[in-house]
């Protein structure tokens, strides 16, 4: 435990000490690629929360990352063409403001998560994976044929939203925003798995029957947990296309949630700094398998096997030991 | 020297004793390598670099990376391109969702941006941009070219197909704008759609004595096959992206005789494009497509502006890039308001030659095209 | 004689073809432990699930406490006071024995739902949970995780998470299973001592067991009650004879 | 909108349903049996495709190529279980969505390595090409029948294979019991590594009859590999028939709700958009089945649960 939460705050330092010294190079695209980093380990403290803390197992992540980036296109686009939201049956007008936004792209993402949990979760183990991607898909489909927002061409939003107080324009001050709600999702995702609630879902996951006999509807608690990791994975779909001013049903692909799940189980399932470690380890082979080959998926499909199949725990795993952060 | 991020520079040997700015370039083409839509940005490369080559200028440096056909992708490489890099132009990118995401961000940032393929409407109407020149044509143009001939070549009642997204839209649009027949069917498939048969049906039992049809990629292989298998016969006409070199020779014998919109053909009669099809061929062992060409012409492009103006000063750079004044290998080539071009619309047929398939030109269909949205572009 | 905590009625519950629960009849009075016994495969688990609420019966009626209950799911009814153990061990393995307890006592509170404050910081519910370990013996243990325990001691954490339930009746699904002799008597002496907390429903192989503890007794064979009465009238029953120790002999 | 067109729009999408079958079944074969989720069977379709394509490029002949995918997929499957598969049972179903997403990417960029970017050229065998006249009036193509034909027949034989066989013995044994039937001294190790590889030759004989229908290109297993989750989420995960039927609500599903529903739509809005609308709300169809479904049975039409 102690070694894990020495390594949680090494990772915690480089994540902020990087963009800095990039900053102090002039090398602003590693702070790009460190924002990068923080929104998807974001969008991995999600779905960290269904996975790791609730036990199932979501292959569709995707489509609450992408509803949060289309909930900010939705807010901003109308502002950018000066127009209204919309009319009827009050006239709303759009905002760039992020605050409004994130509120809206984390309700946004917790109400899809609530009709898709609520039906998935009468089902378990592989049926709701299946099912997870299946609806997944189904919203992918229907974000590239409905012509608003620009369906398959997606939607550009040409100039970042606006924070109080911050020029979000400037890329470390963006990245200092997205590592700031990264933090806070840490601290609450920490804070929630020692809570009642949190004692509650590891009992749901470990054993539902035990969970029912005890009068704690194992249902209820996990619907609840999923409902809560897809609000988180919809905020960081927000920043996330804030990052890109743009968002496209690319967000809502099923390689997305491939993707959004590899870093969670790549840095260590259920391990608070595990998607952080996993999103960090994931760019980076990235960028330097990409810099190598054309062919670098072929390697970064290598490396994932040859992860899963040796280096159980994930990086923290690896690195900490087996003990989970129970006290 | 690694593939995808390849640094070239390109030999000093041959460098033009004349050129009288020899302020460096430094290019950043993302286009897709990898995933599959690779075929398409492999021969963008592979155009560009041929003219690069040739030309031999030590001042032009170009960057590549693969955008693996996503748009989040796309962003962070031209960030980095921009960022790191400090390139001062960018180019390459196929599709038009990408270029949604890359362009208006790269432009607003003082970058030049040169497409060698996609141009959305939205860039050529009221997004247009002092920086942004689309070489190779405006979206609709092929479809308008398909439309503009179809009933020259005995289509009166057609049936229409694209798939379901924007850009399947805008082409039924584009086919509907000069087309002087009767439309008799308008279906929209799904995005990445293997299986025809519902649609085939439909074409049989319409009525229809031709068919339009706007399928990328695979999509198209997959229909042309088990159209031409179904036996209904009825004549097929497309623009050139469903029909282009890279593609047919996957459907076989089965593309023979369709028709489709282009305003680029490997039989072009000039002496610029005799050489293109030649030397392509020399260096890479199979025929150019028209991504090929766009992206020989592009290069072309950029050296020609090279050799008037410095990329520093961006008025007169842009100024150069708008003479066109390079040998293009469409022939008589020209920018029009929007900085987009106004060339030729043919038609060409798929034939047989020997042991491979290829295009051959059957007509003009639109003589010094521009495009649509030019009332739109207020620059 | 007191009115039953515990009522079953007529419970029907088929698999297909099988009758797995065939119109089983059943009461649990205050103070008294009633054990449940018959041959493998007699349907004992299918009654239990029937009574726990995590199967749905065909027909027939559950009651606790006056209340007719065939229709709640399993979390109601546990709520009610109706505290069950299982026949495989089920406890939440990666949590301590404490966190297990306060898992229970949560539960039986319905306070499941708060999301900020540790639970273990929780001076009531953190109370409670110690107070049902001490009272099953796993105090020096509580820091544990639950799958490191003693197969003994992890049975003991189970029934002191069912004591959380300030329960009205338990139904203990063979508790004693597994156990060696010493660990058999002691949990014999745990639960004559928790039938004064509420009354028992015993199903149990461990015979040695059932004739110490057991007020009345009910024989299940095919999904039927066969025999029903005290310990002296079901040994001498020779339906019950012939029924058991045909099977037994086979065994 | 006639009854003939009807009737054609039904056999299409029988035909498709069938296609699908193909593609479920292993992958429901290898889910009742191994307990395995495994992302990477659209991989063995693709495998199978290319095999077909290339050995029918190099001879001229369709069936050799159509022998060559079965014999590619089969071993491509075996290898794979052998290698990473077999160190998976034990493992949650976490870390088998984890490695065969890998499996996914190594096959894929693989597959690009050896072949290239560009979509391969397969045909169909000149006996089968063109349409043939049913009665009734109705052109149909001939191989499509023949694909209805071909699944059906592989149905067919996969339930003789289960209900009749040794093999189908022990694989039911084997969902039901693995001690059991290790301890009955069959070697599991290697019924699993042959029910592993039956199940990757029919992903990938449907690769390579579909593949001279459709491109041949890198990444087209995928998008059948959702669909054949669907369709085994419908049946029911382990249960053969289930997947049939599945498979055949699928495709009638998807392929009628294509055809029929810009037509539903025209009747109350203008053309355009009702193909537009109609279209978009058709390419979710079978996802809202899918839920329809799982709202009336949680464990599919013939599941277990």
């Amino acid at each position: 435990m102690r070694r894990e939460a020495i390594l949680n705050a090494a990772i915690a330092i480089a994540l902020l000490a990087v963009p800095l010294a990039a900053q102090a190079m002039g090398e602003p695209f590693v702070i790009t690629l460190a924002t990068k980093v923080a929104i998807l380990a974001l969008a991995g403290v999600g779905l960290n929360i269904a996975l790791g803390l609730g036990g199932m197992v979501s292959l569709g992540h995707a489509a609450f990352f992408g509803i949060g980036g289309y909930a900010m296109a939705v807010l901003a686009a109308p502002v950018q063409a000066y127009e209204p939201l919309m009319t009827w049956p009050v006239e709303v007008a759009g905002t760039k403001s992020m605050p409004i936004i994130w509120l809206a792209a984390t309700l946004a993402g917790g109400l899809a998560a609530l009709a898709i949990g609520a039906l998935s979760l009468r089902t378990s183990g592989v049926y709701f994976i299946m099912i997870t991607l299946a609806f997944g898909q189904m919203l992918y489909y229907f974000a590239i044929s409905w012509p608003a927002y620009g369906g398959e061409d997606g939607l550009s939003i040409y100039v970042r939203n606006g924070f109080p107080g911050l020029n979000t324009l400037e890329p470390l001050q963006f990245f200092a925003l997205c590592y700031g709600v990264l933090m806070v999702a840490l601290l609450f995702s920490r804070v929630l798995a020692r809570s009642r609630f949190g004692l509650a879902l590891a009992g749901a996951r470990q054993n539902p029957l035990r969970s029912a006999a005890l009068g704690i509807r194992p249902y209820s608690v996990k619907l609840t947990a999923f409902v809560i990791s897809g609000a988180i994975t919809g905020l960081a779909g927000a920043l996330f296309a804030d990052l890109n001013r743009f968002v496209s049903p690319a967000m809502l692909s099923w390689q997305t949630s491939g993707e959004i799940m590899v870093f969670v189980i790549l840095g260590g399932v259920a391990r608070l700094f595990g998607p952080v470690a996993g999103a960090a380890l994931f760019i980076l082979l990235e960028h330097w398998l990409g810099g190598f080959s054309e062919y670098w998926k072929l390697f970064l499909g290598l490396a994932l096997l040859g992860i899963v199949l040796f280096a159980r725990g994930g990086l923290i795993g690896t690195i900490a030991g087996r003990e989970v952060a129970h006290d | 020297m690694n593939a995808s991020k390849s640094l070239l520079v390109a030999a000093a040997a041959l460098a033009m004793a004349g050129m009288a700015q020899a302020e460096p370039v430094k290019v950043g083409m993302i286009t897709t390598l990898s995933g599959g839509g690779a075929s398409l940005g492999i021969d963008t490369r592979d155009g560009f670099m041929l003219a690069v080559k040739r030309a031999g200028n030590p001042d032009l440096e170009v960057v590549i990376e693969d955008d693996q056909q996503k748009p989040d992708i796309a962003v962070q490489i031209a960030d980095k391109m921009i960022q790191s890099e400090k390139v001062d132009l960018l180019t390459g990118i196929v599709w038009s969702n990408l270029a949604m995401a890359v362009v208006p961000a790269a432009t607003a940032q003082g970058k030049f941006y040169l497409s060698t393929n996609a141009a959305p409407s939205a860039l050529a109407g009221k997004g247009c941009n002092p920086n942004y020149f689309s070489v190779s044509y405006q979206n609709d143009n092929l479809h308008e070219a398909a439309g503009a001939y179809a009933a020259k070549a005995g289509i009166t009642k057609a049936f229409i197909m694209a798939p379901n997204y924007p850009a399947g839209q805008d082409s039924l649009a584009g086919f509907k704008r000069f087309y002087e027949g009767e439309v008799v069917g308008e279906v929209y498939t799904q995005l990445g759609q293997t299986d025809y048969a519902g649609e085939i049906a439909q074409i049989r039992a319409s009525g229809a004595d031709g068919v339009f049809i706007f399928l990328p990629g695979g999509m198209g292989i997959s229909f042309v096959k088990q159209y031409a298998d179904s036996g209904v016969g009825l004549q097929l006409i497309g623009p050139a992206f469903s029909f282009d070199q890279s593609i047919i020779q996957a459907m076989g014998d089965a593309a023979v005789g369709v028709l489709n919109g282009a305003n680029w053909s490997p039989d072009l009669d000039n002496a610029a494009n005799a050489a293109f099809v030649a030397g392509f061929a020399e260096e890479y062992g199979r025929l150019p497509s028209v991504y090929a060409a766009y992206g020989y012409d592009t290069a072309n492009l950029l050296l020609s502006a090279m050799g008037k103006a410095s990329v520093t000063d961006a008025d007169a750079f842009r100024a150069a890039l708008r003479e066109a004044d390079f040998d293009s290998v469409r022939g008589e080539f020209a920018f029009n308001a929007s900085q987009h071009p106004i060339q030729d619309l043919y038609v060409r047929e798929v034939v047989r030659d020997g042991d491979i398939l290829t295009n051959r030109i059957v007509g003009v269909a639109i003589e010094d095209r521009g495009h649509a949205y030019e009332d739109e572009c207020k620059m | 004689m007191t009115e039953p905590v515990l009522e079953v009625r007529n419970l029907q519950l088929s698999f297909g073809a099988l009758r797995a629960t065939d119109g089983v009849s059943l009461t649990l009075c205050p103070g008294e432990i009633h054990a449940l016994i018959g041959p493998n495969g007699a349907g004992k688990s299918t009654l239990i699930g029937l009574i726990a609420g995590t199967l749905k019966p065909d027909a027939g009626q559950v009651r606790l406490a006056g209340r007719d209950v065939t229709a709640a799911d399993a979390a109601v009814r546990a709520r009610a006071g109706l505290a069950r153990s299982f026949q495989v061990s089920a406890v939440a393995a990666d949590l301590t024995v404490l966190q297990n307890a306060v898992l229970a006592v949560q539960g039986a509170r319905g306070q499941s739902f708060g999301f900020f404050r540790p639970a273990l910081a929780d001076a009531a519910l953190r109370g409670a949970a110690e107070a049902h370990i001490a009272r099953v013996g796993l105090s020096d243990r509580r820091t544990i995780p639950a799958g490191d325990l003693a197969h003994g001691e992890r049975r003991r954490l189970e029934l002191a998470m069912a004591l959380a339930l300030a329960p009205r009746a338990f139904v203990l699904d063979e508790p004693m299973a597994g156990m060696g002799p010493d660990g058999a008597r002691e949990m014999t002496a745990l639960l004559d001592d928790l039938r004064h907390e509420a009354p028992i429903l015993l199903v149990e192989h461990d015979m040695d067991a059932v004739f110490a503890l057991a007020d009345r007794v009910s024989v299940l064979v095919s999904g039927r009650i066969i025999a029903s009465g005290t310990v002296a009238e079901i040994r001498t029953d020779p339906e019950v004879r012939r029924a058991y120790l045909g099977e037994e002999m086979l065994e | 909108m006639s009854a003939m067109l009807l009737i054609e729009q039904v056999l299409n999408g029988l035909q498709y349903g069938v296609m699908l079958f193909l593609m479920a079944a292993g992958l429901t074969l290898v889910f009742g049996v191994m307990g395995l989720i495994n992302l990477a069977h659209g991989a063995l379709f693709m495998v199978g495709a290319f095999a077909c394509a290339s050995v029918a490029a190099a001879t001229g002949s369709f069936w050799l190529g159509l022998a060559a995918s079965l014999a590619a997929a089969a071993a491509a499957g075996a290898i794979v279980e052998l290698t990473v598969i077999r160190r998976l049972y034990a493992r949650d179903h976490l870390d088998q969505v984890l490695a065969t997403f890998a499996l996914i990417l190594v096959f894929s960029e693989g597959t690009r390595w050896l072949f290239g970017s560009f979509p391969l050229y397969l045909d169909i065998p000149p006996a089968l090409a063109g349409p043939v006249t049913l009665p009734g009036g109705i052109d149909y193509p001939l191989y499509r029948l023949v694909l209805i034909g071909i699944g059906l027949a592989i149905a067919g034989g996969l339930f003789w294979l289960i209900g009749r066989t040794r093999l189908g013995i022990r694989i039911r044994a084997g969902e039901a019991d693995r001690e059991m039937i290790a301890a009955l001294g069959v070697d599991i190790s290697r019924l699993y590594t042959i029910v592993f590889a039956l199940g990757a030759a029919l992903a990938g004989l449907a690769g390579a009859l579909v593949g001279a229908l459709q491109s041949v290109q890198v990444g087209m297993g995928e998008p059948v590999l959702i669909l054949a989750f669907v369709v085994i989420v419908i049946g029911g995960i382990g249960s053969i028939k289930g997947a049939l039927v599945g498979a055949i609500l699928v495709g009638l599903t998807d392929t009628l709700g294509r055809f029929l529903l810009p037509v539903l739509f025209g009747a109350f809005m203008p053309p355009s958009q009702a193909t537009t609308v109609g279209a978009a709300l058709a390419s979710m169809l079978i996802y809202i089945l899918m839920a329809g479904v799982l709202v009336v049975r949680p464990g599919g039409l013939f599941g277990r649960a």
